[in-house]
């Protein structure tokens, strides 16, 4: 990294609250701050519900954020109008790849349309031809058969499904795509699949991933920096290989010991971390995102740094 | 549970004003008032007759009157039975209706339920053919025409049951079995659906995996958890069977409120007309609140505090 | 099986279907037959029919008047009892009498009392009630005096409005008087019991109070509201009424059955055409081919039915007859003309709707009229009839519009028709009922035809020729004519009822008011 | 043979659906011993859910059991009568299923639902059911049991319900216990307690298990043998260190290879191209075929018989055969092989693998 | 184990890329209707329904050339003559019926109709031809119905997306809008409308839409709620689409199902309420006849002339079987899961 990389995406203090001043009040995301640099991939990891999903549609602007600025491009989101150009431009800029192959595509639409969707919106083809060449063109980059064009989502498996969900994303050329979990549904023999045309992809178009995944080790090997998240706040973020490597946060660590391993042998001496959610009871507004060794974060307070730091040193000297 | 009662309440009541007004200022715009086409009244005695009722005012005053009447359980006197509290004819006139109403309620939903299952249980074969040619049998023939067959052919052909009257309580069973056949198909048709769905899901797999047998499992897992679609059309059919009721009636001459609410309208009669109204509409409500609190009670899910309820 | 039972009603009691409920049981407040059955029934006034004769009731007799016919003095029974035990006074009519007139009572039958000394201006509220020409003498003498003569006014106070009403009872129960067997008492031969406006079925028992008890052979009546013709049939069949009212195409069906049987009733029906709205009916030869164009007798036959026969005058047949001769019909007496211009022959009526059309200035105009009706079956199968007869009148195509029978009043009055079925039921059995329905002004005249002459007979016959029998029977017979010639409005079928009458029931006997007199009931296993 | 609680032979499978005869489950054959746990891996639509669902007795209405035999402690489960079958059912065997949010009745208390198979299967009171119940909950886990017994599923997070499923399966001490992906739809966290809970129970009650899953990470902290299914056969199987370090068929190789592993570079990842094959229709040879790189003629030609490489390992492949080339499996393939080699070595592993080509 | 001739040739490595033939889909490629017609088509009894209902609509609305005499033309000479076929001896189309005493009579001869004079399903009340008259009712019955059908989507289609759409306030409004119409008797509203229109066939239709759109309308809404959160629609959300097109390119196709079943649904409680109106005398005006008004004339008819109420009921009972069995077929061939 010779030069500070450019900053695409800065969330900042983001809160998103559900059901405000009812029972049922959510708050789904609470009090967050990070940034994603141009062409890296950003993997935001955490349990079911941490709220891993509401950021992400909060960035997309599928939701109004409760408070907090989401700047895309040093340009506050929350300002653009509904309904105007400079929304039409942002909706190109940001793409996203949902979870379910399943439930992302209209069943009632054939392929060539769904994916051709983004283009017709945003009047990107200047005639039908075009936009059937550009269709066909698409398919061949996420590696599906041009010929499938006229067929139906259901025709397909979950992996091409994917595919052609990430097909639709690219076809308004975005310059940043959000992944929900894009591979949880998916075999494992196909997740592979993805993730590598995910990759193959940002590497031919330079585009900056928000990776969204529950599977530590697979974002591990997608991501460069990672944020881990539980209960709608970031509890670490650092580069990939450090929070793989050497987790800081009790909820990281425990996390990484659930992770199951194609491996017999490391399996059996396996010891789980256990974590035990109530020290999360005494957080307030001391706690924050602290930088305990250049680049990596954890959530504590002023006085817990050093501790942190400690627990840093270890890592150095068990390498040695 | 018991605040969210008292919002539904609020709800009905607010509901209520808002149909007692309509209706009063639809009343307003019937054609003919009850009065000036009795042309054998002299002016003097039209004169009285709109100053009893209140018709010499201005609308916006009737109308003030009329909800200030309500709020005291006042529904005004009928103009169509001289000098009866409209109270008092509605209350007389719906005790049959009620009966007839509710039996054919109970026996069409039970036996819907059951025919529902039944077929259900034996998806795509020829009993589900059956209980299916059954259901929409049901929901294809017209009450009167019902009404007609089972009056001449169980009552006065096979002498089974009594022609008409009303004298007690075996003079309700033709008229609520010609008045259940529309609930028991609509029921029967829900229940299939939905108990189709329930005996897929994972649960009645379990169920099997726990070494129910198919009935074990039918009576302790399913019928419960597809009951609760059911109960929600149950209200609505509920309120259906008693404005229906009308024709029933006029076949079995029984003294039902659905003839009094035709006649009602075809003479004017707005105090009746309005009462009805409102009476219907706190039945019809009170059903919805009574099915989403069977619905709190069938399914553990649902919690009774959000004020949208379910639909 | 299923607990039902099939018994036979008790033989102490005959069971009676009847068209609708008693709305109410206030002699003041009753305008339907319905109403007045349970009140002949259950009460009884100065007189009460016995077939087509008057007969006395509280009255010791029939009153001739005195005074030139303005002064009616009754002696009334001693024996005649309310059935809480009082006896029933001339107080008594005095007090119902006013109470009826009294504006403030909106009686709809006050009308009927014009003629009685104030009672008009009474009721129009420009004089107070006691103003009225009733009086009790003493007791048992009840005195009522006349504006002017009123030659049928027997025949009128017979109608129950007329019936005595204790002053006592009525004040204790206020509103409440009449809507429930509990509110009320009764002087007649039988007593409502647990009737409760709107029960849509009634049982009335002997009144043991009642002086002629005697004479009144069945113990209970019981009616029962049946809508429905084949309900009527069954319940019939199955022994569960004793007489059940048929219509429509049942009673034809039913014709031939020995149980079937009609009565007639002093009614008719016409078609009123709105000269106002619609310049044309003012020609006449156009008012005569629309009459001429009418089958009557396929009507009555084919799609009525149930006791109804064609009617080629307004005024009923076998309603009133000759005071001189006691045989002789009024309507036949007129049928002359009626029959010349209102019986059917297609052809003539071709011919004068061509030549009307020309006199109008209308030659070769297609015309749409609307055909005004109520929107009962009967009602609609016989406008269906006429739109169908009426449509062979070349160029003219008949609109029904057939409506609940307010709204068909409403409209009739306020003039929004072109044609309209009215139906009139005698209040007393007289022409004059009929006759002066038509008059210029006349309330009732929704056609507004008017013709000089036809009004100057019908305003001697009440004035001049009151206390002449002869002059007065005349001057009808000539307005009768003239309307028929003119065909001022469109007689069209005096209406009738059928029944079924069970073999063990005996007496029935259909009087002149419209109701039954119930007292000749008897029943003969 | 004795240890064998069951045995399964040449099962074959077919449904009737509209489009025609799908051949679910293809000459399927394998064993399960006392008190062992036995991974069924494969990927989606492989077969590995009919093959238990045929043991339990609950296959859909469309299927047809072709030929073969499951035998429970020598008895022909197929041949069972309907109430034989019932009897069996959350006794002797038991099952839990993929999806802990919908496979708990709704409506009833859990308590209740954990306590019917005693109910049904023995004659003990419903107060003694609601104890053992109560212990049983205990014992997999739920915290104050006895208060919750009386909570309906919604109440209970997804990890507990898995629990609850647990316990109601193993209430009557079943023989076999068996899991069809029980912990696919749990969070990772979730999912490492269940898998404890179910080791743990399996050493108290000494059941024997099979485990339903298409993820090898899981499959390596469980199973003690693993049978490697794809398009309705099994293709490989054998104990966990055999398939995992010395695997021999080609999908296996795929299969290990796709997963990211602590060390794997921002290299490419394996995968397996393509899509599994249409069993309407399977192809005549091996149904891996267009998806295997090492594919040879006669693989379109012939399904490979299985290839005995130890006295626990077999796969069927044609790779195996004497005269077939020999190929080198992929690199990380090679990796695990020689990892093992190197702790084994190292002497921290006893028993060495027999077989294999490296 | 295996018969195949194993050679050298046959461990030849296979060349090129095995996976791409793999990506070639086997399954037949449809549009989404037409899979849904496949599917219909394998639906024995909704294929024959289907045709049913085409035959009645066909013959319902070439009534004018096929009934065989004018519906309103009257003859009350020969009013009431039982079914008759000349020249045969069907029971029931003898031209005979029992009277009430119970003997059979020959109302043809009785009422001199000429032999060759026949009505296949008898003449009403006032002579019509009862068959013709059968005819005609159905077509004003399905018109009936087809309009009702017609407004109840255009009012309650848009109606429930909006509602569902835009939740909140709008929804919470709408909904209560939806509780108040409702809860005000239907009857009453129709009547209302009668007496305030003119009578006829308008003031009907539009008296049945009014208070039936609103099932439509709860239907969509609920259905909208969950298609909303579906991620398909998020999708084209993040592509920048507007929520009217939203509307018309995702949810009303999703929606397809439910509205045609609605819609199914909904034409018989069209026919069936006319037929109620018709019962308590507020119908289609005479002469023009509709079923309803046919089977309660024959109701009332039923004691002593049971074929005037038996036909049109039986014609009746074949259309609504017909549209329910159909509409249960669509229902399942627009469910991908049967
Ligand atoms: N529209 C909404 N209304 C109310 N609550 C919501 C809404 N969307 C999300 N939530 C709640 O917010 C919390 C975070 O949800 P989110 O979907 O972001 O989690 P997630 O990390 O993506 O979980 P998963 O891994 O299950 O997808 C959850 O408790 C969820 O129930
Ligand atoms: N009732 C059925 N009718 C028709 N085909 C069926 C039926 N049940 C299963 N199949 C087919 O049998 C094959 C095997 O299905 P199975 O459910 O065993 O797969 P699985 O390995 O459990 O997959 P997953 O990991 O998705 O659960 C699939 O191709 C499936 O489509
Ligand atoms: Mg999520
Ligand atoms: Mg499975």
């Amino acid at each position: 990294m010779t030069e500070q990389p450019k900053k695409i995406v800065q969330v900042k203090q983001l809160k998103q609250y559900f059901n405000i001043g009812k029972a049922n009040e959510v708050r789904a995301v609470d009090d967050i701050s990070f940034d994603i640099y141009e062409g890296e991939t950003f993997g935001l990891v955490g349990e079911s519900g941490s709220g891993k999903s509401t950021t992400g549609r909060s960035i997309i602007r599928l939701y109004n954020p409760t408070s907090g600025q989401i700047l895309f491009k040093d340009q506050d989101i929350s300002k653009i109008k509904h309904h105007g150009p400079e929304m039409l431009q942002f909706r190109r800029q940001t793409q996203m790849i949902f979870q379910d192959p399943y439930a992302s595509l209209d069943p009632r639409m054939k392929v060539k349309d769904i994916i051709a969707e983004g283009i017709d919106i945003h009047h990107l083809a200047k005639s039908t031809a075009e936009r059937d060449q550009k269709v066909k063109e698409l398919l061949k980059v996420v590696g599906l058969n041009p010929d499938h064009a006229t067929r139906y989502p259901h025709e397909f498996s979950g992996g091409q499904r994917q595919r052609i969900g990430i097909a639709r994303a690219l076809a308004v050329d975005p310059q940043f795509i959000i992944a929900d979990e894009p591979i949880s549904a998916l075999d494992v023999s196909i997740q592979a699949q993805v993730v590598n045309l995910m990759k193959e992809i940002q590497r031919q178009k330079n585009l900056t991933y928000l990776f969204i995944a529950h599977d530590l080790s697979m974002v591990k090997y997608i991501s460069d920096r990672i944020a881990v998240m539980h209960q709608g706040r970031l509890m670490e973020l650092g580069t990939a290989e450090e929070v793989y490597n050497h987790p800081l946060h009790p909820y990281t660590k425990s996390l990484l010991s659930a992770v199951p391993l194609p491996d017999p042998e490391l399996e059996r001496g396996r010891q789980r971390i256990p974590y035990d959610t109530s020290i999360e009871k005494g957080y307030d507004h001391n706690h924050a995102l602290r930088e305990i060794t250049p680049g990596h974060q954890v959530f504590c307070t002023e006085e817990e740094i050093p501790q942190y730091q400690d627990d840093a040193a270890s890592y150095q000297t068990e390498k040695a | 549970m018991f605040k969210y009662i008292l919002k539904r309440l609020f709800y009905m009541i607010l509901t209520l004003f808002i149909v007692a007004s309509v209706t009063f200022f639809m009343m307003k715009l019937m054609p003919g008032t009850p009065f000036t086409n009795q042309e054998k009244l002299s002016a003097a005695q039209l004169k009285i007759m709109n100053e009893q009722y209140g018709l010499n005012k201005p609308i916006w005053q009737q109308y003030v009157i009329y909800i200030a009447n309500l709020l005291h359980g006042d529904f005004g006197t009928s103009f169509q039975f001289n000098n009866q509290p409209v109270l008092s004819l509605i209350l007389t006139r719906l005790q049959p209706s009620l009966l007839i109403g509710s039996q054919a309620m109970i026996i069409g939903s039970l036996l819907g339920i059951l025919l529902g299952a039944v077929a259900a249980m034996n998806k795509n074969n020829w009993i589900d053919s059956l209980a299916t040619f059954v259901s929409i049998l049901g929901i294809s023939v017209p009450s009167f025409v019902l009404g007609v067959l089972l009056q001449y052919y169980l009552a006065f052909k096979w002498h089974m049951f009594p022609i008409a009257l009303w004298n007690g309580w075996e003079y309700s069973i033709l008229p609520s079995i010609a008045l259940a056949f529309s609930p028991l198909a609509q029921t029967a048709r829900f229940m299939r659906t939905e108990m189709v769905d329930v005996l897929n899901s994972d649960y009645i797999e379990l169920s099997k995996a726990k070494g129910n047998t198919r009935w074990q499992t039918v009576v302790k897992h399913t019928l419960r958890n597809s009951l609760i679609p059911v109960i929600t059309i149950i209200g609505p059919l509920t309120a259906n069977i008693l404005t229906g009721s009308l024709v029933v009636e006029n076949i079995f001459s029984i003294p039902g409120i659905g003839e009094q609410f035709v006649k009602s309208i075809m003479t004017n009669d707005y105090p009746t007309i309005m009462g009805l109204t409102i009476f219907y509409s706190l039945m019809f409500m009170a059903m919805l609140l009574i099915t989403d609190i069977l619905y709190s009670i069938i399914d553990p899910r649902i919690k009774l505090t959000n004020s949208k309820g379910v639909n | 099986g299923c607990g039902s039972k099939q018994a036979q009603a008790p033989k102490d009691t005959v069971g009676i279907s009847s068209k609708d409920i008693i709305a109410t049981a206030d002699s003041s407040l009753n305008t339907d037959n319905i109403g007045s059955q349970a009140l002949v029934d259950t009460m009884e006034g100065l007189y009460r029919w016995k077939g087509k004769t008057l007969v006395p009731g509280v009255s010791t007799k029939i009153v001739k008047p005195t005074n030139n016919g303005l002064t009616y003095t009754f002696k009334l029974r001693k024996d005649s009892k309310w059935s809480n035990g009082d006896p029933v006074t001339a107080q008594d009519f005095v007090y119902a009498w006013k109470r009826t007139v009294d504006p403030k009572t909106k009686s709809q039958y006050a009308y009927i009392f014009e003629g009685i000394a104030n009672a008009k201006d009474i009721s129009a509220g420009k004089k107070p009630v006691d103003t009225m020409g009733v009086k009790a003498i003493d007791d048992h003498t009840f005195q009522v005096n006349l504006e002017k003569p009123i030659p049928y006014f027997n025949k009128l106070i017979a109608n129950a409005t007329f019936y005595p009403l204790q002053e006592k009872t009525v004040k204790k129960w206020g509103k409440k008087y009449g809507t429930n067997s509990k509110t009320m008492i009764f002087n007649g031969p039988y007593k409502l019991v647990n009737w409760n406006s709107p029960d849509n079925s009634w049982k009335e028992t002997k009144n043991n109070k009642y002086w002629n008890s005697k004479a009144v052979k069945v113990k209970n009546l019981k009616y029962q509201v049946v809508k429905d013709n084949s309900t009527s049939v069954n319940l019939f069949q199955a022994n569960k009424l004793d007489r059940a009212q048929v219509s429509g195409d049942t009673a034809k069906q039913m014709k031939d059955n020995k149980d079937y049987g009609e009565v007639k009733q002093n009614s008719t029906f016409f078609i009123e055409m709105n000269q106002e709205k619609n310049p044309l009916f003012k020609n006449q030869k156009i008012r005569q081919a629309l009459s001429l164009a009418l089958n009557r007798k396929q009507l009555v036959d084919k799609v009525l039915g149930s006791g109804c026969s064609p009617a080629n005058s307004i005024t009923p047949a076998k309603m009133a007859y000759d005071p001189q001769d006691n045989s002789k019909d009024f309507v036949a007496q007129t049928s002359k003309t009626g029959k010349a211009n209102a019986s059917y022959d297609l052809k003539k009526a071709k011919k004068l709707w061509k030549e009307g059309l020309a006199e109008t200035g209308n030659t070769g105009k297609k015309l749409d009229l609307v055909l005004l009706g109520d929107d009962t079956d009967s009602s609609k199968k016989r406008d269906e009839f006429l739109q169908n007869q009426l449509g062979k009148l070349p160029g003219l195509k008949i609109t029904i519009n057939d409506v609940p029978f307010k709204s068909r009043l409403n409209r009739a009055i306020s003039g929004d028709f072109d044609l309209v079925v009215t139906g009139w039921i005698a209040d007393f059995p007289d022409p004059i009922n009929f006759l002066t329905l038509f008059t210029e002004g006349a309330s009732n005249n929704n056609g507004k035809w008017v013709n000089k002459e036809y009004n100057d007979l019908v305003k001697k016959s009440m004035n001049e020729d009151a206390n002449n029998p002869a002059a007065r029977w005349k001057d009808m017979q000539d307005a009768q004519n003239i309307i028929n010639e003119q065909q001022g409005v469109i007689p069209l079928f005096q209406n009738g009822e059928a029944y079924l009458t069970h073999k063990r029931l005996k007496g029935v006997d259909f009087g002149s008011s419209g109701t039954y007199n119930q007292m000749s009931l008897y029943t003969k296993e | 043979m004795s240890n064998n609680i069951l045995e399964v032979k040449n099962l074959k499978i077919n449904f009737a659906t509209f489009a025609g005869t799908v051949q679910a489950i293809r000459d399927v054959s394998f064993n399960l011993k006392k008190g062992e746990t036995l991974a069924i891996v494969g990927e989606s639509g492989s077969g590995k859910s009919v093959t238990t669902r045929s043991i339990m007795g609950l296959l859909a209405p469309n299927a047809q059991v072709e030929s073969g035999q499951i035998k429970f402690k020598g008895r022909d489960l197929l041949k069972e009568s309907t109430k034989e079958m019932d009897h069996h059912r959350g006794n002797d065997i038991s099952m839990i299923f993929q999806d802990p949010m919908t496979s708990l009745d709704p409506t009833m208390p859990i308590g209740k639902q954990v306590a019917e198979p005693l109910r049904i299967h023995s004659n003990i009171s419903k107060e003694k059911a609601l104890k053992r119940a109560q212990e049983v909950l205990e014992l997999v886990g739920i915290p104050n049991a006895k208060e919750r017994m009386k909570d309906f599923p919604h109440q209970f997070s997804g990890g507990q319900r898995q629990r609850i499923v647990i316990a109601i399966a193993i209430v009557n001490y079943p023989e076999i216990l068996i899991a069809d992906e029980p912990t696919t739809a749990l969070d990772v966290t979730v999912q490492a307690q269940i898998i404890d809970l179910m080791r743990e129970l399996q050493e108290k009650l000494e059941t024997s298990i099979i485990f339903i899953t298409h993820d090898l990470g899981v499959v390596a902290g469980i199973a003690d043998r693993v049978a490697v299914m794809y398009a309705g056969k099994i293709v490989e199987y054998g104990t966990v260190d055999e398939i995992f370090y010395k695997p021999q068929h080609p999908y296996t190789w795929g299969l290990l290879s796709s997963m990211p592993t602590l060390d794997i570079g921002s290299g490419k990842l394996a995968s397996i191209p393509g899509t599994p094959p249409d069993l309407l229709d399977p192809p005549k040879g091996d149904a891996f075929a267009p998806r295997n790189p090492y594919a040879m003629q006669i693989d379109i030609e012939a399904q490979p018989p299985y290839f005995k490489v130890s006295e626990t390992h077999y796969a069927a492949t044609w790779l195996l055969h004497p005269d077939a080339p020999d190929v080198a499996p992929p690199a990380a393939i090679q990796q695990r092989s020689a990892e093992y080699d190197h702790l084994f070595k190292a002497g921290k592993i006893e028993t060495p693998i027999e077989g294999g080509q490296d | 184990m295996t018969d195949v001739k194993i050679t050298a040739a046959s461990f030849k490595k296979l060349e090129g890329d095995q996976s791409q033939n793999q990506e070639k889909i086997s399954a037949p490629s449809l549009t989404f209707f037409q899979d849904a017609v496949r599917r219909l088509r394998k639906n024995k009894v909704a294929v024959v329904s289907f045709f049913v209902l085409v035959l009645i609509a066909l013959i319902a609305f070439c009534a004018p050339i096929l009934s065989p005499r004018d519906p309103n033309a009257q003859n009350p000479n020969y009013a009431n003559l039982p079914p008759r076929i000349a020249n045969t001896d069907i029971p029931g189309f003898r031209g005979k019926i029992k009277n009430a005493a119970g003997i059979e009579t020959d109302p043809y001869s009785s009422n001199g109709v000429p032999k060759d004079r026949t009505y296949i399903l008898g003449t009403d009340y006032l002579g019509r031809d009862l068959f013709s008259r059968i005819l005609y009712g159905t077509r004003l019955s399905l018109i009936i119905a087809v309009i009702a059908t017609l407004v109840d989507l255009l009012i309650g289609l848009p109606y429930g997306i909006i509602s569902g759409w835009k939740g909140g306030v709008v929804d919470l409004v709408l909904q209560r809008i939806i509780e108040i119409i409702s809860s005000v008797p239907n009857l009453i509203v129709v009547i209302l409308l009668l007496l305030i229109l003119k009578p006829g066939l308008t003031s009907i239709v539009l008296a049945i839409a009014f208070s039936s759109w609103v099932t439509m309308a709860r239907l969509i809404r609920a259905q909208t709620l969950q298609l909303k959160e579906q991620e398909y629609v998020l999708a084209s959300i993040t592509l920048g689409e507007s929520p009217l097109k939203i509307a018309i390119k995702h949810l009303i196709p999703n929606l397809s199902s439910t509205i045609i079943i609605q819609t199914m649904f909904s034409i018989p409680t069209a026919i069936f309420f006319e037929a109620f109106l018709s019962f308590i005398g507020i119908g289609i005006p005479a002469p023009n006849a509709s079923l309803g008004t046919l089977l309660s004339d024959g109701q009332k008819a039923f004691r002593f002339l049971p074929y005037q109420m038996w036909y049109p009921a039986l014609v009746l009972c074949i259309l609504m079987i017909a549209f329910n069995l159909f509409a249960d077929g669509l229902r399942d061939a627009f469910d991908p899961k049967s």
